[in-house]
Parts: C-alpha cells; sequence; structure tokens
C-alpha cells in the first residue's frame, strides 16, 4: 500500500524532473555567453589563478568558500561521529583476532604505497585530475586497510586530532591571509609561478595540502572511531 | 569598518582551532564558543548602521559576484546575524554550565559550528554556498541532538537526519534545475535571469518547487515538519534552544529569500500564507494536548513558524517586518523557554507537566523567566512577542480581502489555542503542589547556577526591552522588508 | 532510440534519485534508507555533471599548451559536485554512527518498531 | 499624569523589590503607593492634561490624557484599590507568596488606571492585557478550584481580547488612526455595516469582561475563588472596564446621536444590548439566590448588577447615562464592601458556605452592620446609593416608553432581596455553630475598610448630587442634555429627586413605626435550647440551621436556571480537545511516513503547476 | 559509428546501473545491498569519466566506492546483518 502511493507519487516528481531536463538538452553549451561563470572559468582560470586544471581553480578560488564550507561538514562529521560513539567508559573489548599473514603482509606493502599515491595526488591537484579531496581520501583508504589488515597498529586519535585541527587553521589563516595582503578573503596572493609546474598556482597547491591532509585525517579518524567501536 | 566575511571565518577558525586547545586544557575550550559569538555579536551590531544605507557586497577570492562567490551583507542578513549572534551567545554561555558530561568539547565545537553555518546562510549571496552553510548547520544539529546518547535523542537525531537529506537532496536538485538552466549560481544573477515575469513557467516553477520542499524541511512547515516536535523535545536543552530560535528561523530565511528574492514569484505568497495557517493551527492543536514540555514547546514552535510564515506571505512591508519581528521575539522567548524548562526537567527529573509543580517555589528566578518567555510567545504587553502579534494581524487586517479575513480569524484562534496551554502551564508551575509555609520554602530552593541564570535573565531584559520600546527594531526591520520587496534593488547592489 | 542515446544520463541520474527516494520511503530497514539516501546523493551528482555536459567538450584541464576553453566542458558543476560528494560521504557516515547507537538502545532497525517519539 | 502610572508601575516592582528585605516594609509601601494614587488622582480633578509616553510604538504614539470621564473611573479604582490593599494587610498575612500577591494587586491596579487613562486605543489595549493577566494570577492564587476558575477566565479573557484587537485593527485599517478624538468623528461617517461590525467586536470583547450573559461564565468562579480583597476589586472595579469599554464605544466612537437614531441598523443593536442587559439582570438575580457559597452569591449578584448598569448605560438617554455610572460607583461601593465583609468572615472563619456558617453578629458586630449596609444598597433600600441609581433607572424606563424592561429589572431586585437576606440571615443571623464560638473580631484594617464604605453607601445615599454633578459633566461632554442637579437629588419636572423629602417621609415612617412597636405588646427574648423537643435536650450539634432556605422557590425555578452558556462552552472546549488529539495523531512516528510526507507536498506542488498552471 | 556504440554503451550502463539500484533494493542481506551500492557508485564514477569528469570520477571511485562501502559493512558489522528481524 505505502509502496504503490509512493510509486505514484515518485511517479510525478519524475514528470516534473522530466519536465525540467527538457529545458535543458543534454550536451548543449549552455554556457556559450561570455558573462557566464563556467565560461569564464574556462577562459580566465589559466591567467587568473595559474592552475592548469580549472576544476582545481574553481574548487580552491573562484570557489573557495564552498570548499571551506565543505571542510567543515567533513569536520563536523568527524566531531558529530566522534560525539554519536562517545563512550563514558573505555571498555576493553576482546583483543582483535589478527588477520591472515598474507593479508598482513599485503596491507604493510600496500601501506606506505597508498600514502604516497594520495600525497602524489593532493600535491598535483593544480595539475592533474584529483586534488586534495581525493588524495586525501586515499590516504584514509590507506590507512583503513592499515588497520584491518595491520590489527596491530594503533594510532593515537590525538594526532588525527592535531592535524586536522591544524590544518583546518592553516586553510582559514591561509584566507585571512589573503583578506589581510589582497583586500578579500581567501584571495590568491601569491605569485602565481610558471603555468602547468609544481610550484605555480599561488595559494592552490598549499591549500590543498592542508585539504589533503584534513580530510585524511578526518575520515581515518572517522573509521577509527567506527571500528573501535566495532570490538 | 569591519568586512563582514569575519562573522565566519573568525568562528570558524576558533572552531578548528578548539581541538587543539583542548590538549591544553578542556576548560579553554568550553570558552570558545562564548568568545566566538561575542565577536560575532559586537561585529555584527557594529555593522548595522553601516549596512542600513546600501549592503556591503563582499568578494571572497577576489573576484566581481556573478564568478566569485560573495556576501551580501544587507539588512536583512546582518539584522539575523545579530539575532543569532545574540541568541547564541546567551545559549553558549547557558552551555558552560549544563554541559557537563560526554564529549564536551566536541560539543562546543559542534555548537559553534552550527551557529557558524546559520549565519553563514544569512549571509551569503551565492546559492550553493548557502546550500554547503545550511548543510552546516543541519549536520551539526543532527550531531547535536544526539549529543546525549539516550534512547530518544538517538532516535530523533536518525529520524531528523532523513527528513533533513531528503530535503537538502531535493534543495540541491533545484539548484542544479537552475544551474542548467541559467549557467550561474550567483542569487542576484538567478534573479536578473529571471526577470519580472510574475508568471514562471513550468521549469522555473518545479525548481523553486523542489528548493522550497527541500529548505522548507528545515523551516518546517506543515507537512515537512514532522521531524522538529521529536528532535526539539529530545535534543539537550541549549540545542532545542538554539533550534527552535535560531535553525528553523534560518530555515525560513532561505525560502523567504529564494520566493522573494530569487524568483519574486508573488504566485507562491498565496501559497505561503495558506501554508502558514496551516502550519499554526496544526501546530497549536497538537501542543494543546501535550504532556511532555519540552514537545510542548516544540509544536509551538510549529505554531509559531506558521505565524512567521503566514505574516511573510503577505508581501507587504508590514506584514514582512511583522514576521521578522516575530522571528525575532520568537528566537528570544523561545529559546529562554527551552532554557529554563532545561534546568527544570533538570531538577525535577521529569519532562511531565505535572512533574512542574511546586516549581515556582523551588526555582523562582527560572520559573519566573519561564512564565515571562510564555507571555511573551503568547503575546501579551509589555513583552516582545505583542508588537509581533500585533504587527502581524494589523497587516493582515490592512489586507482589506475576505480570504484574509477568514485567515486571520483562524490564526487568533490559533493564538487562543496557544494561551490556553501556556497558560496551564504557568498555573502548574506557581499553583500546584504541596502548599509551603513561608518560611520552610528557603531550604529547598533549589535555583538553576549562575551560568545558566545570566542568560536567561539577559533574554528576558531583552524581551522586556523590544516589548517596551521596540520602534528602533522596527525600523531596522522596515529597511529589511524593503530589501526583500525590492529584488531589483538587490540585484543592483549585488552587480553593479 | 535517439531519445535513449541523448537522454540515458539523464535517465540514469532521475532513476537513481526516484530509486533511492522509493527506498527511504517504503523501505523499513535503516541501513536500507541509507543506502538509498546514497543512491539519491549520487543521482543528484550525476545529473549535475550531466547538466554541465557540453557535446564535444574535452575535461577542463588544461595538460596540453595547445588546448582551447571554448572546447572543454563547464568545470562548475564538477565543482560543485566535489562538494556534494563530500558533504555526502559525511551525512553518510554519521548515518551510519547513529544507526549504530540506534542498534545498542533498541536491538532492532526496522523504523517501524522504532516509534517512541510520536504524537 | 506620567506620574501616576510612574507611581503605580514603580510602585509595585519597588514593593516587589522591597518584599524581599522585609515584610513589614512591602506592607508600608505598598499603602503609601495606593495612598499616593488616590492623592494623585484626586489632586487632578476636572483638570484635563494629556500626554505622550512614547513617541512611537509600532509606528502609532502610546498617549494617555484625562478627562471627567476617566477621572470618574479612575478615581474609583484608586479609592477600591487603596482599600482593597489595606483590608489585604491582615488578610494576607501568613500566607504564601504574600510579595507575589501584593505585585498583581498593585500591577493590576495600574494596568486599570491606564486603561481609563489611555488616550488611543493601542495604549487601551496594551494596559488591558496587563490588567488580564494580571488578574489571571490573582486568581489562581488560591489553587484548588481556583486553577480551573483562573483557566476559565484567562481563556475567555484572551478570547475577549483577540476579538477587541481585531475590532481595534479593523478600525485602523481604514482610518489609520488609534486615538480615540479622532476615531470619534470620523466614525460618524462610515458606512453602518462597517461600523456595526467594528463596533459589535469591541462590544464582544467589552462583554466579556463585564461578564454580559451569554459571555458571563468566567465570572462566578473567578469572583468566588480569587483571594477576597481581590475580589472586591475584581466585582467593584475590574469587570467595569468593561463598562468604559463599552461607553468609549458607543458614546465615543459610535456617538450617542447615532446610537439612539432611529436607523434600522442602530435601532437592532440598541435592543439587542438592551436584551442582553435585562436578561442579564434577570437570570443571574435568581442563580444567586440558588448558591450556598457566599462568595458566589456575590459574584452571581455582580453579574446582575451589571446588568443594571448595562441597561442604564444603553439606554442612551442623559438619564440612563447617570443611572448607569451613577450605579457603577454604587455597585463599586457596595460590591467591595460586601466582599470585604464576607471576606473578613472568611478571614476568621476559614469557610464560605452559607450552610456552615451563622449567627456571627454577636462576633463580629462591626462587619455585620457593614454588611447589613451594603446588602441595603444592593437591595436599593432609601438612604443607601443603591436606591438613588435603581430609582433613577426605574424612571428613565418607564419614561422612556420601555415599562417592560422596567418590569424585568423590578423582578430582579426582588430577587437581588432574596439572596441579600438571605447572605445577611445565614451568615450573621440564626444559630451560631459550635465551632465558631470563639470567632474574634476582624482585624482592625479590615475593620476600617467596612466602616469607610459603609459610610460611602450612606453618604451617596442621602447627597446623591456629588458624583450626579460629575456624571451630568461628563454627559454634556459627549453631546448628551444636561439635568438640573442639585446636592441632594435632581431636580426637573421629569425626574425630580430629592433625598431630604425621601429622609423626612422615611424619618416619619420610621417614628411611626417606632411608637407602634412600644406601643404594642413588649417582645419576649427566647434562648436558644428552648424549643420543643419531646422534651429531651437537643444535643448542640442538631440545631436547627437553615440549609434549604428557599426550597420552594428552588424547586420552582431551578429547571430553567441551568447554566446552559457554561455547559456550551465546556462542550465546546472539550470538541477542540478531541480534535486536537486527533490532529496530533498525524504524527505517527514513522519515519517512512513523515518521507511521504515530504514527496507528498513536493508531488502536489509539481502536480498542481503541470494539470491546472496554478501558479 | 563509434558514437553509436558509445552510445549503445551507455545505454547498457545505465541500465546495469538501474538494475543495480534495483538489487540493493530488493536484496534481504545488507551486505549484499551494500556490495550492490558499491558497485552502481562505481558506474557512476565511470559515467562522469566519460562525461569529462575526471576530478569528480576519482572522487566517487574513491569516497562512493570504497569509502562508503567500508563504512557500511563496518557499521553492519556492528548491528544486524539481515533486513528482516
Amino acid at each position: 500500500m505505502r509502496s504503490l502511493i509512493a510509486v505514484i507519487l515518485l511517479a510525478v516528481i519524475g514528470l516534473g524532473l522530466a519536465l525540467c531536463l527538457s529545458d535543458m538538452p543534454f550536451g548543449a553549451n549552455h554556457i556559450a555567453t561570455a558573462e557566464k561563470a563556467g565560461r569564464h572559468y574556462l577562459e580566465k582560470a589559466p591567467q587568473e589563478t595559474g592552475s592548469a586544471n580549472v576544476v582545481t581553480a574553481v574548487v580552491v578560488t573562484y570557489r573557495g568558500f564552498d570548499t571551506l564550507g565543505e571542510v567543515t561538514v567533513l569536520f563536523i562529521a568527524a566531531i558529530g561521529l566522534g560525539m554519536v560513539l562517545y563512550r563514558r567508559k573505555k571498555q576493553e573489548g576482546k583483543p582483535p583476532q589478527p588477520a591472515s599473514f598474507v593479508l598482513q603482509t599485503g596491507c604493510c606493502f600496500l601501506f606506505p604505497l597508498i600514502l604516497i599515491l594520495g600525497v602524489y595526488i593532493f600535491l598535483h591537484g593544480h595539475l592533474t585530475p584529483g586534488g586534495g579531496f581525493q588524495g586525501g581520501v586515499i590516504v584514509a583508504s590507506g590507512f583503513l586497510l592499515a588497520y584491518i589488515g595491520c590489527a596491530d597498529m594503533k594510532i593515537r586519535h590525538r594526532w588525527f586530532e592535531a592535524t586536522e585541527s591544524l590544518a583546518g587553521s592553516a586553510f582559514v589563516i591561509a584566507g585571512m591571509a589573503g583578506l589581510a595582503a589582497g583586500g578579500s578573503f581567501l584571495m590568491n596572493f601569491m605569485p602565481k609561478g610558471n603555468f602547468n609546474t609544481l610550484f605555480s598556482a599561488g595559494i592552490i597547491p598549499i591549500i590543498y595540502i592542508a585539504i589533503g591532509l584534513k580530510v585524511g585525517a578526518e575520515l581515518t579518524g572517522l573509521i577509527a572511531n567506527l571500528l573501535e567501536r566495532a570490538e | 569598518m569591519v568586512n563582514p566575511v569575519l562573522l565566519l571565518a573568525v568562528p570558524l577558525g576558533l572552531a578548528f582551532l578548539t581541538p587543539l586547545l583542548a590538549f591544553i586544557s578542556d576548560r579553554i575550550a568550553r570558552y570558545v564558543p562564548v568568545a566566538g559569538m561575542l565577536f560575532n555579536c559586537v561585529v555584527s551590531v557594529s555593522l548595522i548602521p553601516s549596512v542600513l544605507n546600501r549592503p556591503i557586497i563582499v568578494q571572497t577570492g577576489g573576484f566581481a559576484p556573478p564568478f566569485g562567490i560573495n556576501l551580501v551583507a544587507g539588512p536583512l542578513g546582518i539584522t539575523l546575524a545579530a539575532v543569532i549572534a545574540l541568541v547564541g551567545l546567551a545559549v553558549s554561555v547557558y552551555g558552560l554550565a549544563y554541559v557537563k558530561e560526554g564529549a564536551t568539547v566536541k560539543y562546543h565545537v559542534l555548537y559553534l559550528l552550527l551557529l557558524t553555518g546559520a549565519t553563514g546562510v544569512v549571509l551569503t549571496g551565492d546559492i550553493f554556498n548557502l546550500f554547503v552553510f545550511y548543510e552546516i548547520l543541519c549536520i551539526s544539529s543532527y550531531a547535536l541532538v544526539a549529543y546525549s546518547g539516550d534512547k530518544n535523542g538517538v532516535e530523533a537525531a536518525v529520524k531528523y537526519l532523513i527528513q533533513g537529506s531528503i530535503g537538502s537532496g531535493l534543495a540541491l536538485i533545484g539548484i542544479a534545475i537552475l544551474y542548467g538552466v541559467f549557467g550561474t549560481l550567483n542569487m542576484a544573477d538567478i534573479a536578473r535571469n529571471i526577470g519580472s515575469t510574475g508568471i514562471l513557467n513550468t521549469t522555473l516553477f518545479i525548481a523553486l518547487a523542489f528548493m522550497v520542499a527541500g529548505f522548507g524541511v528545515e523551516a518546517a512547515v506543515f507537512p515537512l515538519n514532522a521531524w522538529l516536535p521529536d528532535a526539539h523535545s529530545s535534543a539537550p536543552a541549549p540545542i532545542s534552544a538554539i533550534l527552535s530560535g535560531i535553525a528553523i528561523k534560518v530555515g525560513i530565511y532561505v525560502v523567504v529569500r529564494i520566493v522573494f528574492t530569487v524568483f519574486g514569484a508573488p504566485s507562491m505568497f498565496m501559497l505561503l500564507v495558506v501554508i502558514g495557517v496551516v502550519t499554526l493551527l496544526i501546530g497549536e492543536m497538537s501542543a494543546f494536548s501535550q504532556n511532555n514540555i519540552k514537545r510542548m514547546l516544540a509544536y509551538s514552535s510549529v505554531g509559531q513558524v506558521g505565524l512567521i510564515v503566514f505574516a511573510l506571505g503577505m508581501a507587504t512591508t508590514g506584514g514582512i517586518s511583522g514576521g521578522l519581528f516575530q522571528i525575532i521575539s520568537h528566537a528570544l522567548a523561545k529559546s529562554l523557554l527551552f532554557l529554563a524548562t532545561g534546568y527544570m526537567i533538570y531538577r525535577s527529573g521529569s519532562m511531565e507537566i505535572s512533574s512542574l509543580q511546586g516549581m515556582g517555589k523551588r526555582m523562582p528566578l527560572t520559573c519566573c523567566a519561564f512564565t515571562i518567555g510564555a507571555f511573551s510567545l503568547v503575546g501579551l504587553p509589555p513583552f516582545a512577542g505583542f508588537p509581533g502579534k500585533f504587527m502581524i494581524v494589523r497587516a493582515a487586517i490592512a489586507q482589506q480581502q475576505h480570504l484574509f479575513t477568514f485567515l486571520i480569524a483562524l490564526v487568533l484562534f490559533g493564538t487562543i489555542i496557544e494561551a490556553c496551554y501556556f497558560f496551564r502551564i504557568v498555573q502548574a508551575a506557581y499553583f500546584t503542589g504541596p502548599r509551603e509555609e513561608p518560611d520552610a520554602g528557603k531550604q529547598r530552593r533549589e535555583e538553576a547556577p549562575l551560568f545558566a541564570l545570566a542568560p536567561m535573565l539577559g533574554l528576558l531584559v531583552f524581551i522586556i526591552a523590544l516589548g517596551v520600546y521596540p520602534e528602533p527594531v522596527i525600523r531596522l526591520l522596515d529597511s529589511c522588508a524593503a530589501e526583500l520587496l525590492n529584488r531589483f534593488d538587490y540585484i543592483k547592489g549585488v552587480l553593479g | 532510440m535517439s531519445f535513449l542515446f541523448e537522454n540515458s544520463y539523464y535517465i540514469a541520474a532521475v532513476g537513481l534519485i526516484l530509486i533511492g527516494l522509493y527506498i527511504m520511503a517504503a523501505k523499513k530497514n535503516l541501513i536500507k534508507v541509507i543506502i538509498g539516501l546514497s543512491f539519491f546523493e549520487t543521482g543528484i551528482n550525476v545529473l549535475l555533471i550531466a547538466a554541465g555536459y557540453i557535446r564535444g567538450g574535452s575535461a577542463p584541464i588544461f595538460s596540453h599548451p595547445d588546448m582551447q576553453a571554448g572546447k572543454m566542458v563547464d568545470p562548475t558543476p564538477q565543482a560543485l559536485v566535489l562538494t556534494a560528494i563530500v558533504i555526502g560521504v559525511a551525512v553518510l557516515a554519521l548515518a551510519l554512527s547513529l544507526a549504530v547507537r540506534l542498534y545498542e538502545h533498541h536491538g532492532t532497525l526496522n523504523l517501524r518498531k522504532i516509534r517512541e517519539l510520536k504524537w | 499624569m506620567q506620574i501616576i502610572l510612574l507611581t503605580s508601575f514603580g510602585g509595585a516592582f519597588a514593593t516587589y523589590l522591597l518584599a524581599k528585605i522585609s515584610s513589614r516594609l512591602r506592607d508600608v509601601c505598598a499603602v503609601i503607593v495606593s495612598g499616593l494614587l488616590v492623592v494623585f488622582v484626586a489632586l487632578l480633578y476636572n483638570k484635563t492634561p494629556a500626554a505622550t509616553l512614547i513617541p512611537s510604538f509600532v509606528g502609532a504614539p502610546l498617549t494617555v490624557r484625562l478627562n471627567m470621564l476617566s477621572w470618574f473611573f479612575a478615581i474609583a479604582i484608586v479609592v477600591v484599590g487603596f482599600l482593597s490593599i489595606v483590608f489585604s494587610f491582615s488578610y494576607i498575612k501568613g500566607k504564601e507568596r504574600a510579595d507575589f500577591y501584593y505585585l498583581m494587586m498593585l500591577l493590576v491596579n495600574a494596568g486599570m488606571i491606564g486603561i481609563v487613562l489611555s488616550a488611543d486605543l493601542l495604549t487601551f489595549y496594551i494596559f488591558w492585557e496587563i490588567m488580564s493577566w494580571g488578574a489571571f494570577l490573582l486568581i489562581s492564587y488560591n489553587r484548588g478550584p481556583a486553577l480551573r476558575a483562573g483557566m476559565k477566565y484567562i481563556v475567555m479573557s484572551v478570547i475577549g481580547s483577540v476579538v477587541m484587537l481585531a475590532g481595534i485593527l479593523s478600525l485602523y485599517a481604514v482610518y489609520e488612526t488609534f486615538v480615540f478624538s479622532e476615531l470619534a468623528g470620523r466614525i460618524a461617517s462610515a458606512s453602518p455595516a462597517y461600523s456595526l461590525a467594528c463596533a459589535s467586536m469591541l462590544c464582544i470583547a467589552f462583554a466579556i469582561k463585564n461578564a454580559v450573559v451569554p459571555l458571563h461564565t468566567w465570572l462566578p468562579d473567578a469572583h468566588s475563588e480569587a483571594p477576597a480583597p481581590f475580589s472586591a476589586v475584581l466585582s467593584g472595579i475590574l469587570i467595569k472596564m468593561g463598562t468604559y469599554g463599552l461607553i468609549l464605544v458607543l458614546y465615543l466612537f459610535v456617538g450617542v446621536k447615532l446610537f439612539i437614531s432611529p436607523t434600522y441598523v442602530w435601532r437592532g443593536f440598541r435592543f439587542v444590548l438592551l436584551v442582553l442587559a435585562s436578561i442579564t439582570i434577570l437570570v443571574p438575580s435568581f442563580i444567586a439566590v440558588m448558591q450556598n457559597d457566599a462568595k458566589k452569591v456575590l459574584a452571581w449578584s455582580s453579574i446582575a448588577q451589571a446588568g443594571y448598569i448595562i441597561l442604564g448605560i444603553t439606554f442612551g438617554t442623559t438619564l440612563g447615562f447617570a443611572a448607569g455610572m451613577f450605579h457603577f460607583l454604587n455597585h463599586a461601593t457596595f460590591k467591595a464592601l460586601l466582599f470585604f465583609g464576607i471576606g473578613a468572615v472568611e478571614y476568621r472563619t476559614k469557610t464560605r458556605d452559607l450552610n456552615s456558617l451563622g449567627g456571627l453578629l454577636k462576633r463580629m458586630p462591626i462587619t455585620f452592620i457593614a454588611v447589613l449596609v451594603g446588602t441595603c444598597g444592593l437591595i436599593g433600600i432609601p438612604l443607601t446609593n443603591g436606591f438613588v441609581s435603581k430609582w433613577l433607572l426605574y424612571k428613565t424606563l418607564i419614561l422612556e416608553g420601555s415599562p417592560f424592561l422596567a418590569f424585568i429589572a423590578l423582578i430582579g431586585t426582588w430577587g437581588t432581596i432574596l439572596y441579600g437576606y438571605k447572605l445577611l440571615h445565614h451568615v450573621f443571623l440564626g444559630q451560631l455553630p459550635e465551632k465558631y464560638k470563639n470567632v474574634r473580631k476582624a482585624p482592625a484594617s479590615m475593620q476600617f475598610v467596612l466602616i469607610i464604605l459603609s459610610l460611602a453607601v450612606v453618604v451617596l445615599g442621602i447627597l446623591p448630587g456629588i458624583p450626579l454633578k460629575l456624571i451630568n459633566t461628563i454627559a454634556v461632554s459627549m453631546g448628551m442634555d444636561s439635568m438640573n442637579i442639585n446636592i441632594f437629588g435632581i431636580a426637573s419636572e421629569t425626574g425630580a429627586l430629592n433625598t431630604v423629602n425621601i429622609l423626612s417621609v422615611l424619618a416619619a415612617a420610621g417614628i411611626v413605626v417606632w411608637i407602634i412597636l412600644k406601643a404594642s405588646k413588649k417582645s419576649t427574648r427566647i434562648s436558644q435550647e428552648d424549643n420543643y423537643a419531646a422534651g429531651a435536650a437537643i444535643p448542640a450539634e442538631r440545631y436547627s440551621y437553615t440549609v434549604d432556605f428557599y426550597n420552594p422557590l428552588y424547586r420552582m425555578i431551578r429547571r430553567y436556571l441551568r447554566d446552559i452558556f457554561d455547559e456550551f462552552y465546556y462542550w465546546i472546549a472539550g470538541r477542540v480537545q478531541a480534535f486536537s488529539d486527533m490532529v496530533r495523531r498525524l504524527y505517527v512516528g514513522d519515519v517512512g511516513c513523515y518521507a511521504m510526507y515530504i514527496l507528498l507536498f513536493l508531488s502536489a506542488l509539481i502536480l498542481s503547476q503541470v494539470w491546472w498552471r496554478v501558479w | 559509428m563509434l558514437a553509436t556504440v558509445q552510445n549503445c554503451m551507455v545505454i547498457a550502463l545505465t541500465v546495469l546501473m538501474l538494475a543495480g539500484a534495483v538489487c540493493a533494493c530488493i536484496f534481504k542481506d545488507l551486505i549484499s545491498a551494500v556490495i550492490a551500492t558499491a558497485f552502481v557508485s562505481l558506474l557512476a564514477a565511470l559515467f562522469f569519466f566519460l562525461l569529462h569528469a575526471p576530478d569528480v570520477a576519482m572522487a566517487e571511485a574513491s569516497i562512493g566506492a570504497a569509502l562508503t562501502t567500508a563504512i557500511f559493512v563496518i557499521a553492519i558489522k556492528k548491528t544486524a546483518r539481515s533486513e528482516e528481524e
């Protein structure tokens, strides 16, 4: 009964969406004119920000404020998860079963490689696809692997907390520096450098490093919290 | 002049720093929200005079509005930011005393971020940025509702989360449609593209419908508000106060901003009015026969939301400034009520109204605060609720339409019901319970601690001050109403 | 057929959104509901990216100096979707942690049975 | 003027704060404040100051002014207020939360002063509400059944103020002003339907406060459950704020010319008011006869007496107006007196049940005399002020050709005699129950109040010219004909009234009766125990008390005197409650359902657009 | 020709994706449902790639397909695995 009503309602909503989508045909060039933001980004991003990856330019500079908010959301999720799963007394759970030897060795072998990959991705965010988030997630998945595989690995939460706190503050401080130096928050006030090289694009790599570290630390903390609760 | 972006950057930075500070000492971390809100309070109040003439447009990243994200510190935004900071300050001081158990540092961080999210929503001029701040607000409130970790808190948080994420998802669909049609995310730019057609075409209307339904969840208008009674009644007292006082107001702000400024859709105004009345009636009626006091207050918030939406939907200067005044007075009064109730429940150990017996003797000051808050909500002079209700009714009658006459009758009926249940509680607090000899009362007095009383009394002073001399605020709100009504001024102000 | 060719991305997006909403409205199990939520969010992301696609465009990265800005897809939705994905995972993580807590309290995740707060 | 308001409000809070230091200081402060108010108001006699309190409050100034009408009401308020505070002295001593009690007493008083002083509807409304919620807190003060009474009162009061708000704002919507004097001129030219609508809304609001019959149900409970001093204020003054409001509406806004004009609309309106007023006299008078709670008797009597006032005022002629206004003043004195007297009895005996009281004549002589005087005034026995006003009223009714109404008013007076005597007898005459053997006299502060008011009743009865002169000035200022007043009454062809003549006639009659009594056989005193009981001594607890005093009458009229309105209101309240409970079921607690609500809302919006294109 | 093949492929992917979603809806075993979810996420990442959004594709693949699944599995481990009680 409920499913039926739901299907009917969703049919109506689907109809509405379809009507909308017929107004924005797939693949049409909706940013043809110059005053559209998308066109502006494509044409001006290399000069204005010095980043080869326009998406990165948009994420970090044009819509940097969004990114700050997004980092905050993740921060909230990490903290909120810790709060929800907070336990007054730390109970001693039974020690986790050690993983099989193959898994353990594989994890320990892969762990540094994954970390390096993650760091590479967020360092090259302004040049190649990827950036702070993707890199951070990859770092976190490395830690996930370590948690699963190397059961005896204990990383203290405080380090993650310190990292995310520092990285977050670094983001805000970079923004404030922009405000102080250029008169507007998150201003890309540093020299742009040579286009398409690692040391270019002003504060973008710096912010992306901060984001990468922060996202990595947050997601790791998140997983660690969940896992701890599990055992 | 201070840059309004600091209203967001400073609390954000403080929130990020808090875990570090907590390494040094938990005591320092506790005072971070107080510091952040104090800062916001000072800054936003000091900004009010300068934004009255023309809004301050703040660019981020140094890019001109349609290309970068901009903040629009107009009268409306700054006024709401000031209210948020003010109520936030009071509640954070209260939290110092109230929040003792559990992950206190995390609580304070989330609390500060919740208020930052709310401030961001009212200040931003970019619709996706609005969505992001809206999510900050929502997600931190999901987590905070479950702060105590008890059965009801977690259940309420789960329900809130599910409904809230459906809402934000729908809103994001609306934003996606708008972007697909216009290729821009700046609210002023979208508004300029929509123009002043009056009647929207189907696509735009559906985008609007998605956004109203989505953001309406946080605004708690009738069919979308089922999370509210659960969440408000199960959260810890300061969070209930913030949710009722601030969070739903921000939701209302978003809906109104979208309907008025972005779409300029006069055809939606009537819908708002009708939804408002229905919400009001359902909220007040549901509150009428509640035995759980926090749930009753929560339903009363639903009713008040209805009243506010009704007022804003009238789309006249009088109606809007009445609605905004009601937002302020309700924010003050309802957070006061929740704060007072928090300690009453703490002392009596039960949320049943019958357990409030004799509270007037046990905690006289808290009870007095509760009573005045209740009177203010009912709209009795000389408290802040009166000018708001008065202006709303005046604006509705000034419409001089039969429909409005009918609706205002329903609204007043709702007010009567509201008066009934609030007076019942006031009676229960003062005039029931064991009769005591005047001398014996001294040793049984268990007043709330000073840190909890101070913010209550602060809010009380504001309620009475607003009730006795509302004129400066009304003048401010009139310019807010003008900002909402003249969308072309807004567009011109942002895009030049 | 050409309709399908033209709009298959949209169909996928809308389909995901609707299935997600259906799961959220009609399913009893909280984990299922959260799965529905993740579909819903994925669907919106696909919708946004599809809306930003420009026929014949390339990825908005100047990996070679001779690339032209006119031949690129719109980067804005991609930035938005990046944000939306992260927000989505944040909500998801929080929801799952709440589910764990809920299970500890009620011993079930059946939402029809978890109805202490009502009326 | 501002000083008056400042004293009244500031004094209330000062009293409360001082009470935290010592209760002695509190009493002194309360008396000083209320005494100062009497002085201030008295000093303002025949002056017409005006002032602005707040230059702009929600877009309109808050202004106050004083004229003869408001002075007339104000002096009654402050005097009764002062006396009630003095009376409270011993009444409230030793009860819980006395500080709060004083605060509220003074606050309600301040609110009422504000009402009569206000020069515009907005100010009026604000003070009206302050008075209303203050009274609510005071009515609930006694706990127990008082809670129910308080709820009933505040619900009806809120309904009233909501209706009033609607009325005020309907006026504002057209004329864009709240000020009385500006409104007064403009309404006369409005369309009859519109002004009738506004006038009836305001009248409903005032009728609730004034307890005109279909809207009276809060009053009996509230009056009987409130603390005695406040009952006096409530009955004597507070409900008369409704009268003040009615006078404002009928004589100032509508204008007396229009009100008694023979147009269809206004004739009908006036007719309805007159009928309601006469019902208000008739039915409650007999319900009062039936009550066994001393304060309930007085409460119902208040409704009936308010009916006389309304009858006089709605009549619209100078004489009627004078009758109404004078009766207001008289009612304030003698009803306050009665409440104070019964309060004193209650204070000493801790009960108000008429059937268990009796024979207190010897124990509390001063109280007895006061209640006797009050009852005489209530009934309208010559030489008390009640006689004068009732005489004026009958005169008006008969002269203006409404003998039927006069007849109803007379029947009401019979009822008054019945319950007045019942009250007097049950409390003070008959046998003294054992347990009240040791009842002491009322405390001095109470006796002081009782004596003052008794004197006022008699003085006003002998020298009615003092207030009538004032009333005449008011009437003239509102555009009515003048009367020819002298200190002993009215000298005119139509309604000559001279208390000197009456006094002499009465004196003569008294002498005759006394002579007859002297000449006839001397009465013998008989001991209480000396009645026939088949030889056995009657145990003390078996004394015959008068329980079913008017049993035959009671059996006769009981059937017609159910308070159907009260039952009806309870029925409505029950329905609303049941319906609210049903509405609450909407929140089923299942989050899937809630998700469906959201989808339903969205799809309804989309559907309405796609199919009907409504937006 | 190439375009047609690609179009057909996209249609096939769409069908697969929706089928995966429906499967996730139907499966009583929550772990299977989560695997189906991961599959859908992976396909979504592929879609993003096809729509020339490599950044998003990376994010979706790493977050949607890997991290989310891990969190889901951990959470299911701590609660009940089967949908029915």
